[in-house]
């Protein structure tokens, strides 16, 4: 058994633009995701932060089929997903699941957590009737929920409790790797902690893997094991989690880490903030070069023309900038 | 705060008791157009959603200069100028030809930035920002707090800005108002309330953030429990049900707001000294493994 | 372009660019053209009446015109050989002075006036006699007719009527020819029609028919301009080509909305029947089909004369003015109820009976219709020669006791014992689906009449079923099938010549006529009577007058009593308004006289507040 | 946009050829065909053959159909079947200009009333205007246009005299270009009945939409924003709500459009107007069948057309919406 | 430390009093402080009392006994023709009472407008739950599916809009009226015209009203379904491996479905009118049946003669129409959960 559980290579995301009387003509593409490679080591759990949208929740979706990915491949445990189809792509689905961005957008309020987390049972087949409630129950308690609220809908939860009845339904299958797409974002201060520890207990518990996607840095840096960034489409910086706090090499790492507000009103005071101008450039045209150049604070002439390689600048950490290379 | 600004749809929502007090007048007791005269003018609010807060079928133009013709009597040009000055000011690029677009050509933080460019329009006495940062990243988040806290100095505005950011407000507040369930739990200024914070739901909310500047701790600290439903209010300290600290006299009395120290103001029974708390949860997190 | 009658006559001279319609040597052209819309100021207005045509006239062409609107435009624009009395329906002279027959009535010669013209109407203009290549004025002559007759018989006209032509010797095999076969020109040629001279024209029939000189007044006959027809084609009767020889010219006709008439100054009778003719110079005539607009039109002074609707005779009979503008006119048609004879349970003859005796035909025009008609027990209307309507030996028991016959109480009597008889004691058993296509005036009828039914039967079903005008007619056609059709269908049917023949034996002979009871000589119960029933109605044809009066009441006996294939209802009333300042003639429903009708202009002019 | 407009007329083309295919099959299977009677009596089979001859109904189907189609590219609708002396084209070119008049007519009545209305009721939602602005117009909905017709002319022209009974003051002899009437007080007097007639329902509809859309979008947070910016009522509402909420109004207004100005049966009935409204139905009774066709043709181009010009409008309502 | 027990304890309780409600109670307890909403909908439940009880014919239906007025004081088809016409309150010579008048075949109008209420009703059920069943699935599938199917379903609509409707009810009418007389039907079409028959013949009329209607609602459900579909929680479905037909038949339908039903109930009161449209032109039911469209145009002439034979069903139609729509506007209020409050 090897040690990668996932393997991602050169995956490319493209959403057609087309134009065209009757016949469709293709003429250009929100390139959301373009050419991004990485692996997640079994039990890992592997931050992606970067902008709003710059492609995180695009990468996640992307790796579990639920897009089409336009290129590349996504091995996982071995399978290319991507070549798989309709029926065996569905079966496979059992291994792998997600948490989702929102979690009053992501439960249809039409149907009971019972049902919700129930659905993934009943749909491979696993469960039926009386052994699918007591999973469920047992599901809930896992989760940290009362067993009783399976009769009720999600209307009647807190967004912290939520949540949970994601992730609970994400670990109906037993999957083996879980896409948590800003699992928290969405969530008021004084519940995030919770959620947070529980995807930690369970981590602990069924050795799940991860890939935890948030713009938030601190708890990006809280929970992960080993943190990319990404910029438009590109993963600009892949490093383990302390490297890239201690030292980040991407003047965009740096300045995302300087912008990061910390409770502390002396601290804030003396704190010096990179603050980046201009705008993010649009994904459909994006800028040749280094498609960081026109805000990077440290811009040379070479980045405008040529766009810097991912690589390897010591010890794992992985950078594309000229400046490093 | 949409009460001090009377947006509440009234019914269902009625403001049923209080004053208002801004610039000697009770916003609570003057009639429609008076108030409507102030809104706007004297007191301008930004909404915490700028993805369904700007009319998506108006032009960002109308939706600045209307202000602007409005309160100040400007004519169409001198309103469309000044509203690409605003726009100038608060860092859109190419104001000029962007003005005429519509909201959904804007990105969000973009966005945001009109709806603050529209709520300086008339040079308000009073901005009242709420969560206008929330859908936003740090990135631009930051590129917003440096503007707004520029304004701030320049045209001499005073800025309400709520949000349940604590780190945020830690660079940004000379004072800050700690809500709970509707009422204010604690009420300090901004050194004071980060270094001794009083209220168990102030220090639960300062524990319960992973910081940037400190070790990685092993679990983070949350608070148990969910906030109440404003509906099923319980008799007593609403905080009650999640407090660490609480006592038997928290179940049955709903405690005073009292001060502590000068201009800090507590509403416990208990006022634990968060100072001490924080300085050892501090120094074991610190010190915890790594 | 219409309705100004009721506005004052504007002092100021209006000028209004106008789109027409001209015809420029024969050719439609729209031209934009400077109209004055004040009244020219050459004398005084035409004396206009107004009336409602009710619908627009499908056609203006006498060879396809198939109903009454057409029908009327057209016997004021053309002239037929004979035309119908207004009072007493015989043939009258028109075209035709005088006619006579051999003896076994198979060739009927007519002698025709010399002095009636063909016209042309400039719309808005003037009305010129037509010249021919010398330019005499061209008159309607015996060619005309013999060109007209041919023309319905044609196939190639498409005429809906020709079939009544069909007692023209060669019409028949002339119009169901192939146009294109080698031999059609010699059937043209020989259909029995023929000039004589320039005004005499001599028909040969088939069979000898002393009604002729009633067939020769209907449009089918008349004769019409062969030059303009052949130059023009389905077109010509559009206003501007068309050519005429009626009292009145068509000035102006807007498809939809209005039809105009003037006075044809050229017609002769103006001269010859100056002591009959009345004063009218123009008709306005709209196309309102709606009744109760119709009426609120005439009680806006809109129309002079217009039909009521019988939902509101309660009201207009205790109106105190409009009560006395109210006339109420026999029309020559009979409504009527079919039963299908083949078919269970009205199969057999004595439902067929009961169910007719059953119907209270008095109540039904007292109570329900309330327009005067008239209850009926023949087939053929009073107004027609061989109508045995009214006379107690036929089918009394159709007849309130008033008019000599049993009165209701006795008929549903004898109604439920027939009943009784034929195994349906107070009707149990007895299923019966009444059909009638859809229509308020049907609907009320058939609901009376199945009230009726179901009180003197209680147990009976009677069902009621609507259905389109023409899948109504497709289904209870002679050869439709059986299951899909009723025990009882509703028909009403109107005189194309006031003649029994144009009854009995056209609407009913087994093998003749459209026969929709399907009657047959097999029918175990009546067979014998069916037989005799078609071959009295045969005989008649060629008996002599006062023998055909006799036969056509056997007929009517058999029919209506004895075979029992149909129950007739009522007989058809006009229930009309006129203003007291319109003096006009009350002819059958598309025949108008108008060239008789008076107006006082002055009079209605004062109760107008002019 | 232009491409887009383009693109929609073109998918039009086989969707127009699917209606004509559809109502000449249909109205073919009616029972009974246009020469099978002459009022009430069956006409003879030789008789019947005649007129099929003379008209070409006794060629096969297809073959109908593809002579249909052939004269049709060449803007010819064949003859009327009932009406002898008139083609279809005649007919179109006389009533449709008129149905147009009282459909625009109504339809803007229905729109000056309705909208105003529907504004009054959702800002006084649940109050007692809204019950009275809702129950008038579910009034207007609910008395049908017969009853509704005849008694505005009981009313105003027998009883009052206002107005003039019936008819459309002008025919079609008087139109500009076969199109626009002259503004004459006759033409102006003639329409009042009919227009209230027809607009009354329309408006009501009209309201309740209105209303319906105006109390969701009101309750938008830009409509707060454009509160807490200390517009007037009136600008927030005129400004900032209708348009939005004019959009699912719109949407109506495209069957609506092509449903009312291609004639509407019963009022032009009851009012005798020559619109083509009685065509749809007298012809499919009389078996006209080029006048079925060209009816329901002319219906289909107009709905078509107005569905496309009602994606044009969400366009210009709603900048989001893009075609490209 | 017992106070503190209890009183977290009574927190606890009145918290989950609250709970176990599903969205549909919760917009149901809203309905039922709408007054107006509420007067609306008992008045449709006395409706549809009416049209059950009119008469003991739900009773007789399976016993094939003789049906008689229930509610009604006397059957649709009684007629009098000693009192024709006859305005309200008029009495017989022997006792019997026309509260509301009679008609011109002397009927009781009371009694007819009752028992039109099984007509209309129906007419307003049927068309509606046709509509909706087709138009529902129709525009889900539409939505659901691909841009170009979308499309493709779309122009179809297009095309079903142009439809020639009248002689297609003409047809309906038509064929089923043949199959009805051939008595040869069995089992459940022999079941459709029994109720046919006993509708009047309305029944198929009015599927096939339903079934060109639903073009309205299938762009509805379209429109719900496109923004549904973008929802993340049918996202979620797709991520556990459900499958489309479950995607759109458990996760979509029931969430468009609360709009739709809204819209339904608003356009019922269309279907009473074109039910009274089509007995205009003479397309509607069989007489004697009655249904309000029908007794509206049987009588729109006497309007001025005899004023209560056009009022008596207008009124009820008015009503209805009334009662639909402050129903359907308190239902789509109810939903809206920025309109709750206390
Ligand atoms: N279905 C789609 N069709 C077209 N463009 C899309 C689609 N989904 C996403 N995009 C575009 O792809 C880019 C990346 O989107 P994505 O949702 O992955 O961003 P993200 O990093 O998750 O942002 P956020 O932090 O806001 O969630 C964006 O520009 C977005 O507009
Ligand atoms: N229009 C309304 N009708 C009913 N309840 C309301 C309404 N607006 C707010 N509330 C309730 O009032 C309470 C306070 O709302 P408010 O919007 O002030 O919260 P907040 O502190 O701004 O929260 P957030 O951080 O989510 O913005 C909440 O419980 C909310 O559910
Ligand atoms: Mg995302
Ligand atoms: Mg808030």
């Amino acid at each position: 058994m090897s040690d990668v559980l996932l393997d991602v290579q050169g995956l490319k995301m493209y959403f057609p633009i087309t134009e065209g009387i009757v016949i469709q003509r293709h003429v250009g593409d929100v390139k959301a995701v373009d050419n991004i490679s990485f692996t997640v080591r079994r039990g890992e759990t592997l931050g992606l932060v970067g902008e709003s949208g710059c492609g995180k929740s695009t990468t996640g979706r992307a790796i579990l089929q639920l897009y089409r990915p336009t290129a590349g491949h996504v091995y996982f445990d071995g399978v290319d997903l991507t070549e798989l189809k309709g029926e065996e792509l569905r079966r496979m689905r059992r291994r792998m699941q997600m948490i989702f961005q929102d979690p009053y957008a992501s439960l249809n309020p039409r149907m009971t957590v019972g049902d919700i987390v129930g659905e993934p049972l009943e749909v491979h087949g696993i469960a039926k009737g009386k052994a699918k409630l007591d999973r469920v129950a047992e599901l809930l308690e896992v989760v940290g929920l009362n067993p009783y609220f399976v009769t009720r809908y999600p209307h009647e939860f807190s967004g912290g409790q939520r949540q949970r009845i994601g992730i609970a339904r994400a670990l109906a299958v037993n999957p083996d790797f879980i896409v948590c797409d800003e699992p928290i974002s969405a969530l008021d201060v004084s519940i995030q902690a919770q959620v947070i520890n529980l995807l930690e207990d369970l981590q602990a518990q069924f050795g799940l893997t991860y890939l935890f996607i948030a713009h938030d840095l601190s708890v990006v840096r809280h929970i992960s094991d080993r943190v990319a960034v990404m910029y438009l489409g590109k993963i600009v910086e892949l490093a383990d989690r302390n490297e890239l706090y201690e030292n980040p090499l991407h003047p965009y790492t740096q300045a995302l880490l300087s912008a990061v507000p910390i409770p502390d009103p002396e601290i804030e005071a003396k704190r010096k903030r990179i603050i980046l101008t201009g705008d993010v450039p649009s994904p459909v045209n994006p800028p040749n070069g280094c498609r960081f150049h026109t805000r990077c604070p440290v811009v040379i002439d070479i980045c405008k023309e040529v766009e810097p390689e991912f690589k390897d600048a010591g010890g794992g950490h992985y950078v594309a900038c000229h400046l490093v290379h | 705060m949409l009460s001090i600004m009377r947006l509440i749809p009234q019914p269902p929502g009625e403001i049923t008791n209080g004053e208002v007090w801004f610039e000697g007048r009770d916003l609570l007791k003057i009639d429609k157009e008076e108030m409507r005269e102030v809104r706007g003018n004297r007191i301008a609010m930004i909404f915490q959603d700028p993805m369904t807060s700007l009319n998506p079928v108006l032009t960002i133009e109308r939706q600045i200069t209307e202000v602007l013709e409005l309160h100040l009597g400007m004519n169409h040009k001198q309103a469309r100028e000044r509203a690409i000055e605003l726009l100038k000011m608060v860092g859109i690029p190419a104001a000029e030809e962007r003005i005429d677009n519509y909201p959904h050509q804007f990105s969000g933080g973009m966005r945001q930035r009109v709806m603050i460019a529209m709520g300086l329009a008339c040079h308000p006495r009073l901005l009242i920002a709420d969560e206008p940062t929330t859908a936003l990243d740090v990135t631009i988040q930051a590129q917003i707090v440096e503007l707004v806290k520029r304004l701030r100095e320049e045209i001499g505005m005073s800025v309400v800005w709520i949000t349940h950011d604590l780190a945020l407000l830690a660079g940004l507040a000379d004072r800050i108002i700690v809500m709970y369930a509707g009422q204010i739990v604690e009420s300090s200024p901004v050194y004071e309330l980060y270094k001794n914070p009083r209220h168990p739901y102030t220090i639960g909310l300062l524990q319960s953030i992973p910081r940037l500047d400190e070790k990685q701790r092993e679990r983070l600290q949350a608070i148990d429990g969910l906030p109440p439903d404003l509906i099923d209010y319980p008799t007593g300290c609403p905080f009650a049900p999640r407090c660490r600290f609480v006592v038997d006299k928290c179940w049955e009395v709903d405690p005073p707001l009292e001060e502590v120290s000068k201009e800090h103001y507590v509403a416990c029974w208990v006022k634990p000294e968060g100072g001490e708390i924080m300085r050892q949860w501090h120094a074991s997190n610190t010190e915890g493994s790594r | 372009a219409c309705g100004g009658q009721t506005s004052e006559t504007s002092e100021v001279v209006k000028e209004v660019t106008k789109v027409v319609t001209q015809v420029v040597e024969g050719e439609t052209v729209e031209k934009v053209v400077v109209v004055t819309a004040t009244p020219e100021p050459s004398g005084p207005e035409p004396v206009t009446v107004n009336i409602n045509w009710g619908t627009e006239p499908p056609t203006a062409d006498p060879a396809l015109s198939t109903d009454t609107t057409s029908h009327a435009v057209i016997e004021e624009i053309f002239l037929g050989l004979t035309d119908l009395d207004p009072e007493t329906a015989e043939a009258i002279p028109e075209l035709a002075l005088e006619w006579n027959a051999n003896e076994d009535n198979t060739v009927w010669t007519f002698k025709m006036r010399d002095n009636a013209v063909w016209v042309r109407h400039v719309p808005g203009g003037e009305t010129e006699v037509v010249t021919d290549d010398e330019g005499n004025p061209r008159k309607v002559t015996a060619h005309d007719v013999v060109y007209g007759v041919k023309r319905t018989c044609d196939p190639r006209t498409g005429s809906d009527y020709s079939y009544i032509l069909y007692i023209i010797k060669g019409c028949e095999e002339l119009n169901t020819a192939d146009p294109d076969a080698e031999n059609f020109q010699e059937l043209y040629d020989a259909v029995g029609v023929r000039a004589v001279d320039d005004f005499t024209v001599e028909f040969e029939l088939n069979y000898g028919a002393g009604f002729f000189p009633q067939i020769a007044s209907m449009p089918v006959t008349f004769p019409v301009p062969q030059w303009v027809i052949e130059e023009k084609g389905d077109r010509w009767v559009e206003p501007g080509f068309i050519v005429t020889n009626g009292p009145y010219v068509i000035d102006e006709w807007v498809h939809g909305d209005h039809l105009d008439l003037v006075r044809n100054p050229h017609w002769y009778g103006w001269e010859e029947f100056a002591d009959k003719a009345g004063n009218i110079e123009r008709l306005h005539g709209v196309m309102i089909e709606e009744a109760s607009t119709e009426f609120a039109l005439y009680e806006s002074n809109e129309l002079d004369t217009a039909g009521v609707p019988l939902e509101q005779m309660d009201r207009v009979k205790t109106d105190p003015v409009l009560s006395k503008e109210l006339v109420n006119n026999p029309v020559n048609c009979t409504y009527y109820y079919g039963f299908i004879t083949k078919k269970a349970p009205t199969d057999d003859v004595r439902v067929r009976r009961a169910l007719s005796m059953a119907i209270d035909r008095k109540t039904l025009v007292e109570a329900v219709l309330k327009g005067g008609q008239i209850p009926a027990n023949a087939f053929t209307n009073p107004l027609n020669y061989g109508s045995p309507a009214g006379d107690p030996e036929v089918a009394p028991w159709a007849l309130p006791e008033d008019m000599g016959g049993w009165g209701y109480a006795k008929a549903v009597e004898e109604a439920k014992k027939l009943l009784e008889e034929a195994g349906y004691p107070d009707g149990s058993g007895l299923d019966i689906l009444l059909m009638h296509n859809v229509s308020e005036g049907h609907a009320k009828i058939a609901q009376a009449i199945q009230a009726m039914w179901q009180q003197a039967f209680p147990q009976a079903t009677v069902t009621i079923e609507t259905q389109e005008w023409r899948v109504y007619l497709k289904t209870i056609e002679k050869d439709s099938p059986l299951e899909d059709k009723p025990n009882v269908y509703r028909l009403d049917w109107c005189a194309d010549y006031p003649h029994a023949n144009n009854w009995v034996h056209e609407v009913f002979h087994p093998e003749e006529g459209s026969n929709r009871p399907m009657m047959s000589y097999d029918d175990p119960q009546v067979g014998d009577l069916v037989r005799e029933f078609a071959e009295t109605t045969k005989a008649a044809q060629t008996a002599s007058p006062e023998e055909q009066l006799a036969l056509y009441k056997r007929a009517e006996q058999l029919l209506v009593d004895e075979i029992a294939a149909m129950a007739p209802i009522y007989y058809y009333t006009r229930v009309a308004v006129a203003k007291p300042w319109l003096d006009r003639v009350w002819g059958e429903p598309g025949r108008m006289y108008l060239w008789m009708w008076k107006l006082d202009v002055d009079a209605r002019n004062a109760a107008m507040g002019k | 946009m232009t491409k887009y407009i383009i693109r929609r007329l073109l998918w039009n083309i086989p969707v127009l050829f699917l209606i004509a295919g559809t109502t000449f099959g249909l109205s073919r299977a009616l029972p009974g065909g246009p020469f099978d009677f002459a009022g009430d009596r069956s006409l003879p089979e030789s008789v019947r053959e005649n007129l099929k001859r003379k008209y070409n109904l006794d060629a096969p189907i297809y073959e109908q159909f593809a002579d249909y189609m052939l004269d049709l590219m060449r803007g010819d609708l064949g003859p009327s079947f009932r009406y002898r002396n008139l083609t279809v084209n005649d007919i179109l070119k006389q009533t449709f200009p008129i149905s147009f008049q009282l459909g625009i007519l109504s339809l803007a009545l229905g729109l000056w009333i309705g909208i105003p209305a529907g504004i009054i009721a959702a800002l006084n939602h649940n109050g007692w205007l809204d019950y009275l602005s809702s129950f008038v117009a579910i009034l207007g909905v609910s008395i049908p246009n017969i009853v509704l017709g005849p008694f505005l002319i009981w009313i105003f022209a027998v009883k009052l005299g206002w107005f003039p009974a019936a008819q459309w003051g002008v025919d079609y002899t008087d139109l500009y270009f076969g199109f626009i009437p002259p503004m004459t007080s006759d033409f102006w007097s003639h329409a009042v009945l009919p227009t209230v007639t027809l607009g009354t329902g329309l408006s009501a509809s009209i309201a309740r939409l209105t209303r319906a859309s105006l109390l969701q979008v009101i309750r938008e947070d830009y409509i707060r924003t454009a509160r807490a910016k200390g517009l007037p009522e009136r600008t927030v509402i005129a400004v900032h709500a209708l348009k939005n909420s004019l959009i699912p109004v719109v949407t109506i207004l495209g069957p609506l459009f092509a449903g009312v100005v291609t004639g509407t049966f019963v009022v032009e009935q009851i009012f005798g107007i020559p619109g083509l409204g009685r065509h749809f139905v007298q012809s499919v009774t009389n078996r006209d069948y080029p006048v079925v066709m060209g009816t329901a043709l002319l219906y289909s181009v107009l709905l078509v057309l107005a569905n496309l010009f009602v994606d044009i409008a969400y366009a210009w309502l709603d900048p989001r919406i893009r075609y490209d | 430390m017992t106070v503190q027990a209890t009183t977290q304890k009574d927190w606890m309780a009145e918290a989950a009093k609250r709970r176990g409600r599903s969205p549909l109670q919760d917009a149901f307890r809203q309905l039922l402080k709408n007054r107006v909403a509420v007067i609306s909908g008992i008045f449709i439940f006395i409706l549809v009392f009416i049209a059950l009880f009119v008469d003991n014919a739900l009773f007789t239906f399976f016993t094939d006994g003789e049906t008689k007025p229930l509610l009604a004081p006397y059957h649709y088809g009684t007629a009098n023709f000693l009192y024709t016409d006859k305005p309200p309150l008029t009495r017989t010579e022997d006792g019997q009472l026309f509260l509301l008048g009679t008609d011109y075949l002397g009927r009781d109008l009371l009694s007819r407008v009752l028992y039109g209420t099984r007509i209309s009703l129906t007419v307003a059920i049927v068309a509606s739950f046709v509509s909706l069943g087709i138009g529902l699935v129709y525009g889900l599938i539409s939505g659901y599916s691909s841009s170009r199917v979308d499309n493709l379903m779309m122009r179809i609509v297009d095309f079903l809009y142009g439809f020639p409707f009248l002689i297609f009810v003409i047809l309906m009418q038509v064929f089923f009226k043949a199959q009805a007389r051939r008595g040869d039907a069995a089992g459940i079409w022999q079941f459709f015209l029994d109720i046919d028959k006993a509708m009047g013949g309305m029944f198929f009329i009015f599927i096939a009203i339903g079934a060109i209607n639903w073009l309205g609602m299938a762009r509805i459900a379209r429109g719900q379904t496109l923004a549904y579909k973008k929802k993340e929680f049918v996202e979620a479905a797709r991520a556990i491996g459900a499958t489309d037909r479950r995607i759109i038949f458990k996760h979509l339908l029931p969430n468009i479905l609360g709009p739709c039903i809204v819209a339904e109930t608003l356009a019922i009161p269309g279907y009473i009118s074109l039910e009274a449209f089509l007995s205009f032109i003479g397309l509607g039911v069989n007489p004697p049946t009655p249904s309000w469209g029908l007794m509206i145009s049987e009588t729109y002439q006497a309007l001025r003669t005899a004023p209560w034979e056009v009022m008596v069903p207008g009124i009820a139609l008015t009503l209805t129409t009334l009662a639909f729509n402050m129903l359907g506007d308190g239902i789509r209020d109810a939903f809206d959960p920025r309109l709750r409050g206390e």
